[in-house]
């Protein structure tokens, strides 16, 4: 029904053809590592026909159920660590004036600039020159030597997740009401409660964007990894750089596949939900520069306020 | 001092506020009293939000202290203070339903929840809201969300209620009839008011008492009439409801009068200014309301009860409901004369711009200020 | 709207938040980062001037072979002063190409035209200096080389990257946006390793795309370890960091400024270059800087897409930490580069936009 | 297997069951290890040393994709000893990682030259050959090698060798010689050299007539002259994907590791290997221990376990090596020979004249240097 | 017609605008003269910004034709249109200075730069900004904000200015100044200003004619005083100023007079609405001004000359420059009577709150609308 000027039509097309365009390159590998995953055919580049055993053999496979439990769990513990981390970092930077802010900022934005080839070749020096020391140190025996492996993939992922939870939530504190926080705390709350009560739930929508950023990253980080990992740590990237050795293995694109599924899955039902509480809380919106309709009302508004009542039917 | 019976006090010692070098608040001194609904008034910038802000204690004075029910309350933090605020942007919990925001306060001080529930519909019942606990604030409009701050504000029951610029972002109807709530509601629930605005007429319309401050300093403390009446400064006068001023010189006079000059050589013997100290040779503004400035054809003036300078009429501009008269004095000076269009007449006669006009005041209806 | 966030920033630290210290909240973030960054990094410039060691490592006795080897010795065969010359021409024909369509754009947009020269003269620089870095030596070499496709890159997922932050921005429900910007994200929830080799496998010889290509009777073209396949994968795996803060931008910017530049006789392109362009720049100064940085520093892209035919910084780091056995130089090169990164950045990267960055 | 002379696909599904056949033909051999009952109170099979000073678990450092897991899961039940295998993907990363101290590995597998490197730093510890009766069944000609003499801290793997593979049927007349891939390449755009700096210099160097190991920097100007004008020509520099491609025919020849030519010829029967006219490299990966290993008796004792022959024929069947293990070829399937036989993978004493072992030291670290001229170069 | 003599210009024909089902603007005929200063006033949402961007081009109409300058523009897009905007929130360029800001609009058009310097210069002159052409937009205060935006249209010398609510954003004395800049600009400039606000007192102090509108149509187009003193509707009259209004019938009458029974009981006789057909029976509303309303003691009314009802004083309210006065009449209804304070004294005398009163009015000041 809306009359659009043909230019202005032409604009939308461009733009909304260009979106789908970038869609459709993000999502067509996705789509044949999907039909990958269901090919007869073990090497790819012909299809063999439609198969589901190599979801089967993927439960036998040991190495990439690990793998992937790793991957999982190292970006669980990253994530909820650099969370914590992250937003307490930037409540301090948005929120406190205190001598080398600038500094601060600084050092949190290093793992957002720094290659991370090289953070990864100098963790590995570091961790064996640390490591090795402590051994010595403590005296440790070869049994229960520390060692490289998941705690030290979780201590460099907890960083750069950190660094970009900060960015994330720096960004939603900015745009979050100071007078909010007032507000609690001219009711009574003090600084622990006005927290939870108030600043939290206002910039979750930022603390989960970058909960969500840091998972993905921690999931898919390889470079790093590759350097800080030891016994018993592979996690997935890992595992799969391993088997380019030979051809990729159908049971690689099983596990994808699953796990894409699962995350659409889980991502899908958060929207379900937010968007019924979006709904349910955008009933009867009125914005703020409404007047009632009613008029006579408004008259005797005039004469006698108090009679007058905004918002009766 | 008894305590109690200083519940609700609000007093300001010498307090000043100093934001690196500039000096937001300057030795400001403040007795409010219980029970009183005081509006501290002044334009954009004067201090009026950074006042407010130390009362509830978001910001520490630089110098002074700041008493409250008659305790030093200075170095106590927010949220151990009695006194509550409304703010302008109101500062609703976006995440919270209405109910749950006004029992945010009661919450956090774990009373238990009959007790809660039940402050809270009586709470919102006050503010006429009782239907709409279960929404969220998004979905209320611009004077319902005033009210549920208001709601979640009182419901604490502080001694002092501070509201800055609560009706500010209100359109027109909306802020009369919101007005007229908050007086109400001062009277239902006997709290301290303090109220800040940049709004005469708010002000005027709802206050016990006035402050009227300038560039960190209140420049005069009163009721509505003394200070629409008895400006005491120039910036008072000028500040509320529209004033003529004119540039005068001190040239004589007594203890019941004093003789000025005026710029356009005019002399004209006027009422002294309260404490009258005004010696000959000092430079006086003298002011009068335009709504009694008297506007006839020349010689249409008594000049015996009436102070009187001719002039011609430059302009005459239709309000609505009233008209407005603009005279040019012989200096070039303009004076402003306004009549309600009472009777659908011309409310000036047949006066039109261009004719020679007698402009005037009665006696002691003009005033000197400094 | 600065002023506003300098006040507000001040009466941040006014008032209760005076008393209370940021140290608590700032300590362990701070410390886990520099533990991970700051003291590593420092060990790698450490490591620059010691021994290598057959087998990997360092031998911890100082020398300055490694700098030497990176700074000093230039390549064998075609250093001298008419590479210089060459560089010269080389960046005075690019200039003047880049002269023509940067001028007409300044001159359509109604700039100066020592704007659109300065820009072709900008461009010009560049080439030359692209030019020497990669006659100078191996290590400059393929450092300019990394830098100029990661440009490529970067302007690549700007030209992605805009329209689709439109696009999702001017959807009206809240749920829809949060949609379209979950599904960038949700692809890569499938690890990166395995799209790169679906991507190899469709740009493949014999893959889907030459097959297209065939079936239009075409000839087949060569995508696979080429520059082209690295500088897909390189905009493959950064542009959701150019998505993500160019819509958050986008989300902020005011439809009646742009509004205003129509109403006062400004042509479409004209809005989209003096109006709305500078009212995301915070956002594009985000994505430019990560997307960069990503790219410039990427292992996997070239590796897997550049067959061992198209190396960058990274294929050079892990030859002298790997096969080289040569941690100082390995060390020296990564020093080297990220002090001219970081110097690059801040120096391209105004005072404001740092700011905006975190 | 009864379906060895069936198409490809039949061949890959072979070698994919093929670890129940072996098995059971080892069962057959060494009754007292019964395989259906190796748990509960009946003794330990004595293919698991001492059970007192075996461990619970061992870490285990492998090349990625070399060995079948079968063997490891057998290993488990057999003896009781979880084994948690990691992978790498270059020897560089192995040494790396037990060069940093406590890396945790009990058993490492590493290829030849490292073995040197490693020993030489102190990084391993020798073998008490006292437990590992099974090292007497290794052929004598992969023992005593150049980077282990007397084998004080290595036992070999497997081995197999460098040279070219290529597609049959591209081929009028079979090449012979480096020239396929150096100088007239007729195939062009479909060739690939892997990514080595060893291997590819190596080859241009003896294509050039000098030694595989040579030092001088005239020789490796000009190998880089020559691997330079070649790089247009080839697809890529790729140790990993040519061997799909060569299945796929998007690569035509290709230098190729022995066993890799094998398994493309699983996918791709016209794949055939050569070890051309101007030689190759023989390379051998081996069994160590490192210096700070923590269980070093159990990974003797998988050392022996993975020396038995039904587990070398396992492991040999999976990975299409060359085994060590002279008790290993008579197990070996018809489908291994097959594949051995048709790619052209037999090691005759001919070929073996041609090969040499890649030797490392400080001095090689110009193959390095050079090598970065290529990387620089594209 | 001759082009030239309709520069500046504007006509709706029968323009209708609808958002999906919702109807904005209906069917809206506006005839602009050529240099007039057309106000467009109405409360919020009744489309007045539509009807503008209708004008400058950013919205299409559903139906009906835009002609500018005598030209059909409807389907020119808006950068080709001889009209500007000032935006209500000014919409400044906050990564420009002030003068680039001003030159935007002629370095679009590529004017050269000589011309667009001193043309800046003069329209930052005309706009008394002379000195502030390098400072940033954040850097200024509201009101000099909204003299940028003002010279950054009228550069482009417009044949039509649109303002939407350019004074909304500014305080109450901002407010007045601008009032007076922007009818100093309309004489000084001759092009034609269609003007929309809210504020009742902005259209009618500044406008030729006002169009009042509400729910998507024009009530009522006409000069101020018209609008005041003869509103076409009911929802004019309450819109327009402050206004009693007493519910009535009509029971009688002949050409010159209408007889009415207010709610209260009371019979009243009325001037008749302008053409009078109101035939007995028919309910209509008594409108009068508060101002025009009369307030004494019982029986102080002169009945003769003026409509005259008994209450009882309510509440008296101080508010400045004057006073109000609520009466409640015998029905529960109640009637607003302001009047000046004009000599500084209670303008009601000694009348109290709780006193009998009389209310009244002098024959046709009161008004009947349907
Ligand atoms: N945190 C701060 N840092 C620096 N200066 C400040 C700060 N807060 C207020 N000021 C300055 O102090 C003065 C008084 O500010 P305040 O907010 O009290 O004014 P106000 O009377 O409330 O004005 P408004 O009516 O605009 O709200 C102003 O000049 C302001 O710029
Ligand atoms: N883009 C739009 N989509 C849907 N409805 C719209 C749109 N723009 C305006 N409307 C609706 O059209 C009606 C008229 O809006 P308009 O903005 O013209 O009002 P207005 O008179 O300018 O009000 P205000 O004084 O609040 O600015 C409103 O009900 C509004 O909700
Ligand atoms: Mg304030
Ligand atoms: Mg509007």
């Amino acid at each position: 029904m809306i009359r659009r000027r043909p230019s202005r039509r032409f604009a939308n097309l461009a733009i909304g053809s260009a979106s789908v365009l970038v869609y459709v390159f993000f999502y067509v590998p996705v789509a044949v590592l999907v039909l990958f995953s269901f090919n007869q055919a073990r090497t790819g580049g012909r299809w063999g026909g439609f198969t589901t055993e190599w979801y089967s053999a993927l439960f036998d496979n040991d190495r990439l159920i690990t793998a992937a439990q790793n991957s999982l769990l190292i970006a669980v513990v990253a994530t909820a660590v650099a969370v914590v981390l992250g937003t307490m970092l930037s409540l301090a930077i948005d929120r406190r004036t205190f001598r080398g802010r600038t500094a601060a900022q600084q050092v949190v934005y290093l793992p957002v600039i720094a290659p991370e080839i090289v953070t990864g070749v100098a963790l590995l020096a570091f961790f064996s020159l640390t490591l090795g020391r402590l051994n010595d140190l403590l005296g440790r025996g070869a049994q229960d030597a520390l060692r490289m492996g998941r705690p030290t993939i979780i201590i460099a992922h907890v960083a750069f997740c950190t660094a970009f939870v900060a960015l994330v939530v720096r960004s939603s504190l900015r745009t979050l009401d100071p007078s909010l926080e007032e507000a609690a705390q001219d009711l009574g709350a003090n600084a622990w409660t006005t927290f939870w009560r108030v600043t939290l739930p206002s910039i979750m929508p930022g603390v989960l964007g970058g909960a969500l950023l840091a998972f993905t990253l921690s999931l898919d980080n390889f470079v790093i990894t590759f350097f800080v990992s030891g016994p018993g740590a592979t996690t997935l990237p890992i595992e799969v750089f391993g088997q380019l050795r030979r051809t990729i293995s159908p049971e690689v694109n099983a596990i994808s596949t699953l796990i894409f599924g699962a995350s659409t899955l889980l991502l899908v039902g958060a929207l379900v939900v937010q968007s019924t509480v979006s709904r349910q809380r955008s009933q009867r919106i009125r914005p703020l520069s409404r007047q009632p309709r009613n008029r006579a009302a408004q008259a005797r508004a005039t004469q006698a306020t108090h009679t007058q009542l905004e918002g009766q039917p | 001092m008894d305590q109690h019976s200083q519940r609700g006090t609000v007093s300001l010692r010498k307090v000043t506020k100093r934001f690196g070098d500039a000096v937001a608040v300057n030795a400001v001194n403040l007795e409010v009293e219980a029970g009183e609904f005081i509006s501290l008034l002044g334009p954009s910038g004067c201090g009026k939000t950074t006042t407010l802000r130390m009362i509830s204690g978001f910001e520490l004075p630089t110098e002074g202290r700041v008493h409250i029910s008659g305790r030093d309350a200075t170095d106590t933090p927010p949220h151990l203070r009695t006194v509550n605020s409304v703010f302008q942007s109101y500062a609703l919990f976006g995440h919270m339903t209405v109910a749950e925001n006004v029992a945010f306060g009661l919450r956090v001080k774990r009373r238990d929840k009959p007790t809660i529930e039940r402050k809270v519909q009586e709470t919102l019942d006050l503010v006429q809201l009782s239907d709409f606990g279960s929404r969220f604030p998004g979905q209320l409009s611009g004077g319902q969300q005033q009210r549920v701050a208001l709601a979640r504000a009182v419901i604490n029951e502080p001694d002092v209620l501070l509201l800055d610029e609560p009706l500010s972002a209100l359109d027109l109807k909306l802020r009369q009839a919101m007005r007229y709530e908050l007086t109400r509601l001062h009277d239902e629930l006997a709290m301290t008011f303090v109220f800040v605005t940049h709004d005469q007429t708010e002000a005027i319309t709802m206050s016990d008492r006035i402050a009227v401050m300038d560039q960190g300093e209140i420049h005069q403390l009163g009721t509505p009439v003394d200070i629409y009446e008895r400006p005491a400064t120039r910036f008072v006068a000028e500040f509320i409801g529209e004033v003529n001023m004119l540039e005068a010189t001190v040239v004589g006079g007594d203890g019941t009068r004093t003789e000025v000059l005026l710029s356009s050589g005019d002399r004209l013997t006027c009422a002294p200014v309260g404490d009258s100290r005004l010696t000959p040779g000092v430079s006086v503004v003298l002011t009068v309301r335009p709504q009694r400035v008297l506007l006839t054809p020349e010689g249409g003036i008594d000049s015996q009860e009436h102070a009187s300078l001719r002039g011609e009429l430059r302009e005459l501009l239709f309000l609505g409901d009233s008209t407005r008269g603009t005279v040019g004095l012989a200096d070039g000076t303009e004076l402003v004369a306004v009549r309600h269009n009472e009777d659908g007449t011309h409310p000036f006669g047949t006066l039109r711009p261009g004719d020679r006009v007698d402009v005037g005041w009665r006696h002691g209806t003009a005033c000197l200020v400094q | 709207m600065m002023a506003a966030r300098a006040a507000r920033a001040a009466s941040g630290g006014s008032g209760t938040a005076l008393r209370r210290s940021a140290a608590p909240l700032l300590a362990p973030g701070l410390l886990w980062i520099s533990v991970v960054y700051v003291i590593p990094g420092a060990l790698i410039l450490v490591y620059s001037f010691l021994t290598p060691k057959l087998g990997g490592g360092v031998v911890w006795q100082a020398t300055l072979d490694s700098w030497e080897e990176i700074v000093a010795r230039g390549r064998r065969s075609d250093a001298g002063w008419g590479t210089v010359g060459a560089a010269a021409l080389r960046g005075i024909a690019t200039a003047a190409v880049a002269a023509v369509p940067t001028v007409a754009a300044a001159r359509y947009l109604g700039r100066r035209i020592s704007r659109g020269l300065g820009f072709a003269a900008l461009l010009g620089a560049l080439a030359a200096v692209n030019h020497l870095a990669s006659a100078y030596n191996n290590y400059t070499a393929v450092f300019a080389r990394s830098v100029v496709w990661s440009l490529w890159a970067t302007v690549v997922c700007i030209c992605l990257a805009l329209p689709l932050a439109v696009f999702i921005s001017s959807r009206s429900s809240p749920v829809t946006k949060n949609a379209l910007l979950i599904a960038v994200m949700v692809s890569f929830w499938t690890s990166m390793l395995v799209r790169t080799y679906a991507i190899r496998f469709l740009l493949a010889n014999t893959g889907p795309l030459n097959n297209l290509i065939e079936a239009l009777g075409l000839d087949r073209v060569v995508f696979l370890n080429t520059r082209f396949a690295v500088i897909l994968g390189l905009v493959y795996t950064a542009l959701p960091f150019m998505i993500l803060p160019l819509y958050a931008a986008t989300e902020r910017v005011e439809r009646a400024q742009m509004e205003a530049a129509r109403d006062l006789g400004a042509r479409p392109p004209q809005v989209f270059a003096d109006v709305f362009v500078p009212m995301v720049r915070p956002g594009l100064t985000v994505g430019v800087v990560m997307v960069f940085v990503l790219s410039v520093s990427q292992y996997l892209v070239p590796t897997l897409l550049g067959g061992g035919k198209t190396n960058m910084i990274a294929n050079l780091l892990e030859l002298q930490f790997g096969e080289a056995f040569n941690w100082p130089l390995g060390a020296a090169v990564a020093a080297l580069f990220s002090v001219v990164t970081f110097a690059g950045l801040y120096l391209t990267v105004g005072r404001r936009d740092q700011e905006e960055l975190l | 297997g009864d379906d060895d002379d069936d198409s490809a696909d039949a061949t890959t599904t072979t070698v994919d069951s093929m670890p129940e056949a072996p098995t059971s033909e080892a069962d057959a051999e060494t009754p007292d290890a019964d395989a259906e009952m190796p748990d509960a109170e009946s003794p330990m099979s004595e293919r698991c040393g001492d059970p007192d000073r075996l461990g619970d678990s061992i870490n285990f450092l492998n090349w990625a994709d070399y060995i079948d897991e079968a063997v490891l899961e057998m290993f488990e039940e057999e003896c009781g000893v979880s084994v948690t295998m990691d992978t790498h993907v270059a020897n560089e990363e192995a040494i790396a990682k037990v060069d940093a101290g406590n890396s945790g590995y009990s058993l490492v597998i590493v290829t030849d030259y490292a073995v040197e490197i490693m020993s030489s730093q102190g990084l391993l510890q020798e073998l008490d050959m006292g437990e590992i009766p099974n090292a007497a069944n290794i052929d004598p000609n992969q023992m005593d090698p150049y980077y282990d003499p007397g084998n004080v801290y290595s036992l070999p793997y497997q081995y197999s060798t460098t040279g070219l593979a290529f597609d049959e049927t591209a081929f009028s007349t079979p090449p012979t010689s480096y020239s396929a891939i150096f100088d007239e390449n007729s195939h062009c755009g479909s060739s690939s050299l892997l990514e080595d700096q060893r291997e590819v210099l190596g080859a241009a160097l003896v294509y050039l007539g000098y030694d595989w190991n040579e030092v001088s920097q005239a020789a490796h100007d000009e190998a880089l002259d020559l691997v330079l004008e070649s790089r247009d020509c080839v697809t890529g520099f790729d140790s990993a994907n040519y061997i799909g491609n060569l299945a796929s025919g998007e690569v035509l020849v290709a230098q190729s590791w022995g066993f890799a030519a094998g398994i493309a010829y699983l996918d791709n029967p016209n794949i055939r290997y050569i070890i051309p006219e101007e030689g190759g490299t023989i390379w051998q990966d081996n069994f160590l221990i490192p210096a700070d290993a923590p269980d070093p008796y159990t990974a003797h004792v998988l050392i022996n376990y993975m020396l038995e022959p039904d587990i070398g024929a396992l492991i040999t069947e999976f990975t299409i090596g060359y085994t060590p293990n002279l008790t290993v070829p008579p197990l070996l399937s018809d489908g291994y020979y097959e594949v051995i036989a048709g790619a052209g993978l037999e090691l005759t004493d001919d070929i073996r004249e041609r090969l040499v072992w890649q030797v490392r030291s400080e001095e090689h670290s110009i193959f390095a240097e050079t090598w970065s001229e290529v990387i620089a170069a594209g």
